[in-house]
């Protein structure tokens, strides 16, 4: 552990890391699939349901103004937290999904042309395959696929191969695999892409929990990510982008809070980013946003980033040790997310073993089948890290790991 | 009555009211040099601005036509008398100033100019309201900066 | 008061009711735009985060497996509360006006074709015209509105002649009027279009929180809510469907959860309703959503639906009563919202006096423009009840009204 | 090791583990009369099932491959051996029987022919692997109803 950083203190803001699991106390190693709140998150939103709570942006009365002001700071906070250049940048979803579905609609079917293609890894999440290949099949929206390596690398060579005619208009790229570790060189995919004039957008949804995201220093063009993995509340995301390609995007969706005026024959749209906000919003949840974002801010990425590199060498080097034991992904820039496999056991069997000594890790394909497939497994294990995780949970795993092997080897 | 709503003459006083009912520049002006409408889609408040200046470039006449809250009507008559006479900069001037009063209900830059505007700061508790106040002056600034197409208000107060 | 119904008592589970504006006992009459939350809701919400958080659906953990469990009771709940026939005819968005876009998107583009016509009413929400609106400009569908009458019920012989060509594919109607009150005479909306060969969507928002809704006795093929209405969390929404409907209809959105597998070249859906269902859901909301289900329940629609017939009998009592006012709408069936203006007060004048004196009411539009055009206004006011209001409050609103006149009179 | 996982036991009885890791049934038949696939997209299982009859139309033989976990092998190899020399309507009645007792734990009607099966009762306490047990069961009621085709496990277990 870094000095400045006393994860004692830090569990004891975690109300759930007291529980104990069938008798043992939870060892967390789960949190890339989504992680634990802080208690001020928590209160953050009780106290909203308990004191103001009303609907917000056209109450007139003293809790909708309250209420109003809270969410909104929540946008101040977010645009703080990824530097963007205006607070009008920032747009609410329900998640990165939402996000990424409303890149795809709106750009993808507004402002890209048939004939164009998308660039997305062979990294991926779900989220950021499916909506393109909607969009492909629905807009004639050519998809390619920029390789890795077998260090679980994005191939740059590969990559830049596939902007070299011209024909691609949005770039659509993991910051950091929910499967790998592995962190994209995003400035430089960046420069890549705007010379080749394409656009970019990369899914942040790991990344911004590891790392301090500036999306002017980036450079790129959409960010998005979601609320649920960065200690915040479920049925958040946030999609940040340009405000002139904002500008420029039509609505995704229709209904109240988007428009300016309405009538059968023609209706108009509100500002940015009002515009890609209709219906009424997560607003208790946006409040709890903010919470997890000033809780973020006041450990301090630096701080977080320090432990988890301290977390991720420890694992890897215990796990290594691990007889039968298999890790994908060995990029140089890689964060807390470490996928294996035993030669043994299966990995749900895996899995399964860890939850009856209280070890919550994932397995199974992580919404990443192309991936799997690339990697030659059906599924993995895997355990992922937040600020809360302790060497000790490490050596627990590694040590339960060890005997999960025996286990299936006798 | 004067009991129960004593705590609202902050918001509503007396110079609101009475400008809110009966609106001294109220009207079209016959003939006009500019004119702006301002636009608030999220209350429906509507406002029209038309401006004559004297052969200084001052302003030498306002004249407008709100659909709106008594707020949103006191403002644009109240902006309409304090701007009478002044240049286009002095203007400009004005309003950021009453912006920020409206906003956050303090003046540190107010100047005797000022008073008669003074009355309106209590919108800043509103948010929301406070975008009746400066919706008649983001019309006559759009006049002033000689746009005299269909402004919108934004949400930005 | 009906004798089983103790307002006094149902005031107790929502905290905020203890709550004072500006010295003043809250008196909270914008139940319409949103309701309070009970303390079941809150706990809900709470006690997941605090004890069993993680996500769903795929977690092999104990408390991925809890937490899937307490997400999918939702849909159970809400598929009672509805009497759908089938518990995977619930699809869960992140608000009403999520659900109706997803039909407009997904039933829209993929299943009416164009030439088609799709009806709504003259007095729906922004969110059930918007949506169409893009429909109709992106995909050649034509959009018809039936009118109201004076009193402001559904001209049903004009509606019925809106179907009369055959083109219609789609009715979609609000089943309450969140600004004039009136209940839609659903059933015989569903048989007239049924008879036409049109299917039928039901806007719930405002209806669900007043009466029963049972989707198989009004014998409709949509019907759409939103959460936090009914007394539950922000951010979460429900579409029920008739299963082969569903089944019918191409996927909204891309990502996790509503695949079944997925390659570059081709991916496939998961059954409904987790087709409709991309991303990491609004889990926390799932549940307090549940428990506010529960909540209703308990309290039981008849009781509510008397209670709220008491009030709405004085509501018009004393408001009519008062010199200037206008009252919008007339209905038979109508609900507990009611829109008024006053002659030498406006509506934001209105409100903001009213919340001086601690009541909260809306004044505005309320997301239907084109309904204010008919009623010849800008605005309204609208005060709107809930389970916890009062016949006390509305003496208060009532009196402090006729003091708001006298205000703006002398 | 032992202590470790004695709370294992009541998941991963000696019989799963070695039915997991030896199946005797795991192959595919040379001649069969039927076969389905199962496939659980959540979790990435698959299994094959390919069935024999014998003359009076009961299984003859029962053979399989699978992709997946200890658990979801050793119930395609247990019930292998289970539906042996049964009936059509026999198994599918078992079936009922099983994944009853799969989901809840207990088997109130549980005769001596679900003994052998009976040691997979313990992943009722995880939803998500109640599924890898009744795949092959999906699998082979399938191939028992004649839909040689791409069987696909709902999610509703
Ligand atoms: C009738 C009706 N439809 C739709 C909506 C939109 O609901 P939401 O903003 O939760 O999507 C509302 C409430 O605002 C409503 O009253
Ligand atoms: C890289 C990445 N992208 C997208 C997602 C999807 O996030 P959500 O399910 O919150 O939409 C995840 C997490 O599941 C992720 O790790």
């Amino acid at each position: 552990m870094t000095a400045s950083f006393d994860v004692a203190r830090i569990r004891e803001d975690f109300p759930i890391l007291r529980q104990t699991i069938r008798g043992k106390p939870l060892v967390y190693l789960d949190s890339g699939a989504s992680a634990q709140k802080p208690r001020v998150v928590i209160d953050a939103m009780v106290q909203c349901m308990e004191t103001q709570y009303a609907n917000i942006h056209r109450g007139l009365h003293w809790m909708s103004e309250r209420t109003t002001d809270a969410y909104e700071a929540a946008r101040d906070a977010v645009a703080t937290l990824m530097n963007a250049r205006d607070r009008s940048e920032i747009v609410f979803t329900n998640s990165v999904t939402g996000a990424l579905n409303l890149v795809a609609h709106s750009y993808g079917r507004g402002i890209l042309k048939p004939g164009q293609a998308v660039v997305i890894s062979a990294m991926e999440h779900h989220s950021n395959i499916v909506p393109w290949q909607m969009l492909r099949d629905s807009h004639g929206i050519e998809l390619r696929v920029a390789p890795i390596d077998d260090a679980g690398e994005l191939d740059m060579g590969a990559f830049e191969s596939l902007l070299d005619d011209g024909k691609v208009g949005l770039v659509s790229i993991t910051h950091m695999s929910n499967v790998l570790g592995t962190v994209t060189p995003a400035e430089r995919i960046v420069k890549i892409a705007h010379a080749h004039g394409a656009k970019v957008l990369f899914d942040g949804s790991q990344a911004i929990v590891h790392r301090r995201v500036d999306v002017q220093a980036i450079g790129c063009d959409f960010y998005a990510w979601t609320g649920h993995k960065l200690y915040g509340p479920t049925g958040i995301g946030v999609l940040w982008a340009r405000r002139e390609i904002l500008e420029a995007m039509p609505p995704f969706m229709g209904g109240g809070d988007m428009i300016s005026s309405v009538t059968y024959e023609k209706s108009t749209w509100a500002q940015v980013p009002h515009k890609f906000e209709a219906g009424t919003p997560a607003i208790v949840e946006g409040i709890g946003l903010k919470a997890a974002v000033d809780y973020v801010q006041s450990i301090g990425y630096e701080a977080m980033a320090a432990h988890e590199a301290t977390l991720t060498d420890h694992a890897i080097a215990r796990l290594s040790a691990i007889e039968g034991i298999k890790i994908y992904g060995r990029a140089q820039d890689r964060g807390g997310v470490i996928s294996f496999t035993l030669d043994k056991a299966h990995a749900h069997d895996v899995a399964t073993l860890l939850d009856r000594q209280g070890i919550a890790v994932r397995a199974g394909h992580h919404c990443a089948q192309p991936l799997m497939q690339r990697l030659g497994v059906d599924s993995t294990s895997r355990a992922s890290f937040g600020v809360y995780t302790t060497l000790e949970e490490i050596d627990v795993l590694a040590d339960t790991l060890t005997r999960v092997r025996e286990f299936f080897t006798r | 009555m004067t009991e129960t709503f004593d705590d609202l003459r902050d918001l509503y006083q007396e110079v609101i009211l009475d400008h809110g009912r009966r609106p001294r520049h109220g009207r079209r002006l016959e003939t006009y040099d500019a004119t702006a409408k301002g636009d608030n889609p999220m209350c429906g408040d509507r406002v029209q601005v038309w401006l004559r200046y004297a052969p200084d470039g001052t302003i030498a006449e306002t004249g407008f036509e709100a659909r709106g809250c008594a707020i949103s009507v006191a403002s644009a008559d109240l902006m309409a008398e304090t701007v009478q006479g002044r240049s286009k900069s002095d203007t400009a001037a004005l309003f950021a100033t009453f912006r920020e009063m409206a906003r956050t209900g303090v003046c540190p830059a107010c100047d005797p100019t000022m008073e008669r505007l003074a009355p309106l700061s209590g919108v800043h508790e509103y948010p929301s309201r406070v975008k009746c106040a400066t919706l008649p002056w983001h019309a006559l600034v759009a006049a002033l900066a000689g746009t005299p197409g269909d402004i919108k208000e934004t949400s930005s107060e």
